[in-house]
């Protein structure tokens, strides 16, 4: 699965994309989110507001329910500021 | 239809006359463009720096493009949206819509804006004065100016 | 604020740049372009001529322009009306509104095509396809479209 | 007193402007297109339907109650139609 970062999330997590392997019981966006959010203090502070994160799968808006495939493309952002 | 993001600027006479160009049935043109101001609040600003979501964007774009000429009766529109480092007083994007009809031209083009401020994933980064570039929250103003278009 | 009466065309890029030159304040422009239309109904139309009343038209438009400015906070503003024969396709009104914040820029430039419609004196005879100028009533859309300004 | 006529009401009438010196009873707008209306047929069929005329006093719009003076500019025109 990869995964995108942008705007500060990009610099918290100090990286723009990663690929990972989430275990089975990430099914999805709500779970891998849980996960993601164990994987060290980076991740920690960077999703310790759930409320500030947005994701797209696939490049379409997800909610937390919105399942996950293994080779999907899932973006955490900033809710957007362009315009 | 047209989308375009692009780190170069863009020429709004020269968009504009495309827009129109061999379509007598046009009445009205309305267009929007947004600037890089000097101040963010009270804090001068130089410049910002956009970032977006390449592939993801355009799809947005396309899709609220589409979604204004499912609403109004359009001819043409247009959305043209910067990304990379920019300088106060900088052009950030143009939206603009054709019609026969004003109203539509004016409703749809304000539709356009407000949609791709809470849709397009473009993110702003505002450097200070000192050199700082610091991420720029979204506002529940452009929320709700998005979600007005819903009802 | 500017206003002109012009027989001549106009650049609206030019313009739109005269207008935020040297504001790094101004954070968005909104602008409507009027163009002549080939039809008038389902009557082919091959062009029209603009009858003005000089001295007052410049006077009412000045009064409009100024009415945006106590609304809104504007930057800057323009009104540029054409007058004298035009073919189809040609410009022949622009009016622009540039402020900080782009609601106040979408609503003061829809304010000022529709007061202009309704109070500015300029008359429009198309000209049929056999060469007949007749004179274009009022529309009472118009009428209604100034209105929800005095609201 | 100047008279200014546009629009179709100018062709109607075959002038855009006229010098007239309407009697003492033309004391106001009601009164001068009263008196105009009795100028001849094409006065008649031009004024015929008050509510397709439109006047100004000195280019500011003006009611029928608007009162009239002799170094008055006036000006009778449609509904108008620009922008």
């Amino acid at each position: 699965m990869k995964l995108l970062y942008f705007a500060w999330l990009k610099n918290k997590l100090g990286a723009d994309s990663e690929e990972v392997a989430p275990p089975e019981e990430v099914v999805d966006v709500a779970s891998l989110l849980e996960w993601l959010h164990n994987q060290g203090p980076a991740y920690a502070e960077a999703l310790g507001d759930r409320r500030r994160i947005r994701v797209a799968v696939n490049q379409e808006y997800a909610r937390p329910d919105t399942p996950l495939s293994q080779g999907d493309e899932v973006a955490l952002f900033p809710p957007v500021t362009g315009g | 239809m047209s989308v375009r993001v692009q780190e170069v600027d863009f020429d709004p006479g020269r968009e504009l006359d495309r827009l129109t160009r061999e379509n007598t049935g046009i009445g009205g043109v309305t267009s929007f463009i947004g600037l890089v101001r000097d101040m963010a609040g009270d804090q001068p600003v130089s410049g910002m720096t956009l970032e977006h979501y390449p592939g993801m964007t355009e799809k947005m774009l396309e899709r609220i493009e589409a979604e204004a000429h499912e609403r109004w009766p359009l001819d043409a529109s247009l959305i043209i949206h910067r990304v990379g480092p920019l300088e106060a007083g900088d052009r950030i994007v143009m939206v603009a819509t054709a019609s026969a009809h004003r109203q539509a031209a004016f409703e749809s083009c304000h539709f356009l804006i407000d949609w791709l401020k809470t849709k397009a994933p473009f993110w702003k980064a505002e450097r200070t004065s000192e050199g700082q570039e610091l991420w720029v929250e979204a506002r529940e103003s452009d929320e709700e100016a998005s979600e007005r278009w819903n009802r």
